[in-house]
């Protein structure tokens, strides 16, 4: 902290950042005291588009529950999607066939490089940067459009099934993947002369929004914010499922624990996808994609389950309580932004207002998954 | 000091670099495409709202009138009516409601449907200022020039008519203790029939 | 991280808060998933009599989980120092309403980010009545915003929670959505 | 009579010019981000978009003025003309060709640095008069940028004055006179320093009309519009056609000082047409910089000018007199 902000002579205001605001990437508020340019405390305000997943949970049917994935975390929604067939096959003990883990896994990279890419992009336009913006856009729509030719939508995926995926991959889907991984590859490099190399970047990027290890931990921060930290956690390694353990790739981790170090784990993410997605089409196996003698109405046994899975945003788990009936008694989602974001208050303390800024954006929070 | 100097050229150096990108770029051709005057074709499994199918041998459609597309739906957007017709095997839709405003699109029905009797349409033109626009009729939709009755079986209707005057008689022999004249014509009404 | 030693310790916590007057029945259990037939008479035995405080050990591929313990609402914030010191990171933190038992479940999950899989889930129940729980805000930031929400959708009190006020929902709401006679 | 028609007829041209300028440069700004964007730009309205200022002007005149409740009415309403003021006054001194200027005076570089500096001004009216704390942050800090770089500006403008002996800027241009190392920025015979020179003082512009990537004034990924934030339709609009006629009097400035103005390369038929393609080819310069950086931060900005520009600035004006003097 400065010695500004700490003088006992000090007027502060108000600000409020959102909850429309060019930087919080929706119906975020941040109440923010400033002395001066310098924050003195910031508290975010959730709930602006809390929706109460969790008490559609108890209203539905487990199958009925399938559409509410999708619009949690809107970028990445498919390892949402496999997150809550991995919990009732869990609970159920489905055994799903080799080919539907295959197709699973590739559709979460493919929708995990498309987060990343547009985390990327709106990340820099925070920054003031908008090319790069419009750069991640042209990559993701390739993705959009390859995940729409086999899940049938864009954004809002419904595309798992208990036991299984709702319909197979084409080899138009292999060969266009394919091509896009080609034309991907060369564009991430681009992307670090572009934006990365640059000096202006690095100046507000170095050393703003420093996050030790110990806060991650104390406050439950996972994913990209965790591994910016110098932790080697991911849930695809250190809880694996589906079958992430047959593929190839590896674990980014930065130990810069500044904003830059997160931004990267991103970006050396992306590579790590492509790795994965290229492995898993190669070893892609024949067979159905969806698992047999899945009931119509699931009814799972009494007790409760839990399951996790690395969303793009870090661990997403779902707990459920069934009490053996076709819904459930209680469905808690742990989603990853909240507990990153809820690190925000403590660690923007006597920051500046433009680095808290960019400190917010490294941790990437989608607002509907914070507020569920 | 030096590192004063080296700061400078780096950064400059980063900077040229940046600007060597976008002016690549801006000599490429735009990628956009002009939406409203070239439109994408939409892939064959895209999910716009769902559809009735035609059967392709009577042209018809092969809802069975089941009600599981209904009671699948997690927001209870879809009202099927049927009704009974004389010499109809089975239910007969009368009318198949999609309320697309409260569609979202998770194909639980599609899923649900046994006879395989929708279908996911490739409509995406869908805005309108009109919240009415969204309540779809979809056994219209599938025909808009007017929904052709359903074939009447003469057999079946033959049988069913039988079995309503089975009925008929079976409700008038119930009243017979109280009422004795519309018996009388029950018993009559039977003997024309068999004459 | 040491799995034997949390296990040993979280046992023993379990263990005090027994009642006094029942030490034989109502000692830790320790029940191993193995066969259908255990399963089943647990099954079983928990529909009849809500669980007793004690430890399990779960079986991590139909839970998700390795420790399940169960304990006094008195003792949380010392099985979240017991779990703090061996570095767990807590995960959520969460309630369940158990309204013909007339109690409140909170589960607090926690999870090992050191490398070794490990995950253990603490519960205690509350009085539906009187939802008194000391809050572990100090021991991890993060439970902050965890009770809050579970305070602010099931109205379980977290004493001494530094901001207990309306969070998700509108500030003026005076009802608990999650509870199960929560009527829209 | 005859001075009378003459300043008539510059008034006309001079308007026509600036309103041309302020109209397409918006059109130039958005047509090249999409291009650099792998975008097209506007293309809808007219051919290749270019009635496009005409409809969004008509846009922006057509809008309600609403003046915020917290405004202190009368300087929310003045700011936007402050603001248009020196912008359209500065062009006054500006030399397009020899024999075509408007007013030609001795202190015209002075008068320029004089009435430029009423642009922060304004902008410090209308970020404290809109009643907005993002208006009032960003106020201060484009302020407090315009006085931070102006130094560096001025002193290197003094070099020029001591190479030149002048302070007026036609007599500046008529130096440069010849081939192309007569330029400023190229009289290494002067000091070894000038292409640098020439660098501080194209920053320098670029900082002074509040483009990115210093745009400390309305960076909107933090102060929503900054200065501007309260402010709809022409307000708006005049803001932002000062902010062009503020790049164009920049643009013209550099040209002027340091690239020769009117004079060709080679020496051969010098007129306006050179300057003006020396001015677009540096508000392209401009338009290509906004759409590649990132913003800095507003205390990298004041490093920026008193850790480099200041110090490299001063280092220039020494060296330069060491050279008149010794040669």
């Amino acid at each position: 902290m400065s010695s500004l902000a700490q003088s006992q002579l000090r007027e502060t205001f108000e600000l409020n950042i959102g909850p429309q605001h060019p930087a919080t990437h929706g119906v975020l508020r941040i109440k923010v005291v400033m002395d001066g340019e310098y924050i003195d405390r910031a508290e975010p305000i959730l709930g602006y588009i809390h929706r109460m997943h969790e008490k559609m949970g108890e209203n539905r049917t487990w199958n009925q529950f399938w559409p509410n994935m999708g619009r949690l975390d809107y970028l990445s929604a498919i390892a949402y999607n496999h997150c809550y067939a991995g919990l009732m096959e869990r609970a159920m003990g489905i055994v799903v066939p080799e080919r539907a883990e295959y197709i699973r896994v590739i559709t979460a990279e493919l929708n995990r490089i498309q987060s990343h890419l547009l985390g990327f992009g709106a990340y820099i336009m925070d920054l003031g940067g908008f090319t790069p913006l419009m750069y991640a856009m042209d990559e993701r729509e390739q993705i959009l459009d390859l995940l729409e030719s086999v899940t049938g939508s864009r954004l809002t995926y419904c595309y798992f099934r208990f036991g299984g995926v709702y319909n197979d991959i084409d080899d138009d889907f292999i060969t266009g993947t394919r091509a896009f991984l080609k034309r991907f590859r060369p564009q991430i490099p681009m992307y670090h002369k572009l934006v990365t190399g640059n000096v202006i970047l690095m100046n507000r990027l170095i050393g703003v929004g420093p996050l030790s290890a110990e806060i991650c931990r104390k406050y439950g921060a996972t994913g990209p914010v965790l591994r910016g930290s110098g932790v080697n956690y991911d849930i695809r390694r250190n809880e694996p499922y589906s079958v992430y353990p047959e593929l190839d790739f590896d674990i980014p981790v930065y130990h810069e624990c500044d904003s830059m170090a997160r931004y990267m784990v991103r970006m050396d993410e992306m590579l790590q996808s492509c790795r994965i997605i290229e492995h898993a089409l190669n070893k892609l196996p024949e067979g159905p994609v969806m698992a047999e003698k899945v009931p119509k109405a699931l009814k799972p046994p009494k007790g409760d389950y839990h399951y996790a899975v690395e969303a793009a945003r870090g661990t997403f788990s779902m707990r459920t309580v069934s009490d053996g009936t076709n819904t459930s008694y209680r469905m808690r989602l742990r989603s990853p932004t909240y507990s990153n974001v809820s690190l925000f208050e403590e660690a923007s303390r006597g920051m500046l207002l433009s680095d808290a800024l960019a400190f917010l954006g490294s941790l990437d929070p989608v607002i509907p998954e914070m507020d569920r | 000091m030096s590192g004063y100097f080296k700061d400078i050229i780096t950064g400059l150096k980063s900077l040229a670099v940046g600007l060597q990108i976008t002016n690549k770029e801006f000599l490429t051709k735009p990628i956009t495409l002009q939406y409203p005057h070239v439109a994408v074709k939409m892939t064959p499994r895209y999910r716009g709202h769902i559809e009735l199918l035609k059967d392709p041998e009577t042209g018809m459609n092969s809802c069975i009138c089941c009600g599981m597309c209904e009671k699948g739906c997690p927001s209870g957007c879809i009202t099927v009516k049927s009704e009974k017709r004389p010499g109809v095997k089975g239910k007969v839709l009368t009318a198949y409601i999609l309320n697309f405003t409260t569609c979202s699109l998770c194909g639980q029905c599609v899923d649900n449907c046994k006879p395989g009797a929708i279908g996911f349409s490739n409509e995406y033109n869908l805005a309108s200022t009109r919240r009415e626009d969204y309540i779809y009729d979809l056994l219209q939709k599938l025909h808009p020039e007017g929904v052709p009755e359903p074939e009447v079986d003469p057999e079946l209707l033959k049988k069913e008519l039988e079995k309503q005057e089975a009925a008929k008689k079976a409700a008038a022999a119930k009243k017979e203790p109280a009422q004795k004249a519309p018996a009388k014509e029950g018993g009559e009404s039977k003997a024309e029939e068999k004459s | 991280m040491d799995r034997a030693k949390i296990k040993r310790e979280l046992e023993e916590l379990a263990a005090e808060g027994l009642p006094a007057e029942q030490p034989q029945e109502e000692a830790p259990v320790e029940v191993q998933a193995e066969g259908e037939g255990e399963d089943k008479a647990k099954a079983k035995k928990e529909e009849d009599v809500p669980r007793k405080n004690g430890l399990i050990e779960t079986d991590y591929a139909t839970r998700g989980a390795h420790l399940d313990v169960q304990i006094n609402p008195d003792q949380v914030v010392r099985a979240a120092e017991i779990l703090d010191s061996e570095g767990m990171t807590l995960e959520l933190v969460t309630g369940v309403d158990w309204i013909k038992e007339g109690q409140f479940e909170v589960i607090y999950d926690y999870s090992y980010a050191g490398g070794q899989l490990f995950r253990v889930v603490v519960r205690a129940r509350v009085d539906r009545n009187n939802p008194d729980i000391p809050t572990v805000c100090h021991v991890y930031g993060g439970a902050n915003w965890h009770e809050r929400e579970t305070w602010e959708l099931l109205g379980i009190n977290f004493v001494g929670h530094p901001q207990l006020e309306h969070f998700l929902l509108p500030e003026d709401a005076d009802f608990y959505p999650l509870r199960k006679d929560f009527k829209p | 009579m005859n001075e009378l028609i003459r300043l008539l007829s510059y008034m006309i041209g001079l308007a026509a010019f600036l309103g041309l300028n302020l109209a397409y440069l918006g059109w130039v700004e958005r047509k090249g981000a999409g291009h650099i964007q792998r975008r097209t730009g506007p293309k809808e309205v007219g051919p290749y978009g270019l009635l496009q200022p005409l409809a969004d002007g008509l846009k922006l005149m057509s809008k309600q003025l609403i003046i915020p409740a917290n405004a202190d009415r009368a300087l929310y309403m003045c700011a936007p003309i402050l603001v248009m003021v020196p912008a359209v006054l500065l062009f006054v001194a500006i030399p397009f060709g020899e024999h075509l200027v408007p007013r030609e005076f001795n202190f015209s570089l002075i008068m320029m640095f004089a009435f430029a500096s009423m642009g922060g001004m304004s902008i410090l009216i209308g970020g404290w008069g809109s009643g907005n704390k993002y208006s009032l942050i960003a106020a201060t800090r484009a302020v407090s940028q315009n006085v931070a770089y102006e130094i560096p500006m001025l002193i290197t403008a003094i070099n020029i004055v001591l190479i030149t002996g002048s302070m007026d800027l036609n007599e500046i241009v008529r130096q440069q006179g010849g081939y192309i190392w007569n330029w400023n920025v190229f009289r290494l015979d002067k000091s070894l320093l000038m292409p640098v020179s020439f660098l501080v003082f194209f920053i320098c512009t670029l900082a002074e009309t509040n483009r990115t990537p210093f745009d400390m004034g309305e960076c909107e990924g933090e102060l929503i519009a900054g200065y501007h934030t309260e402010y709809g339709g022409m307000g708006f609009g005049l803001f932002m056609m000062a902010e062009y006629a503020n790049l164009v009097i920049g643009c013209s400035l550099t040209t002027v000082l340091f690239l020769g103005g009117w004079q060709c390369p080679l020496g051969l038929f010098p007129g306006p047409h050179w300057f003006l393609i020396k001015m677009y080819f540096l508000i392209w310069s401009f338009v290509w910089i906004r759409w590649t950086f990132p913003r800095t931060t507003f205390w990298a900005l004041l490093n920026l000018s008193w850790k480099y520009l200041i110090p490299f600035s001063l280092v220039n004006l020494l060296l330069t007199a060491l050279f008149i003097k010794v040669f």
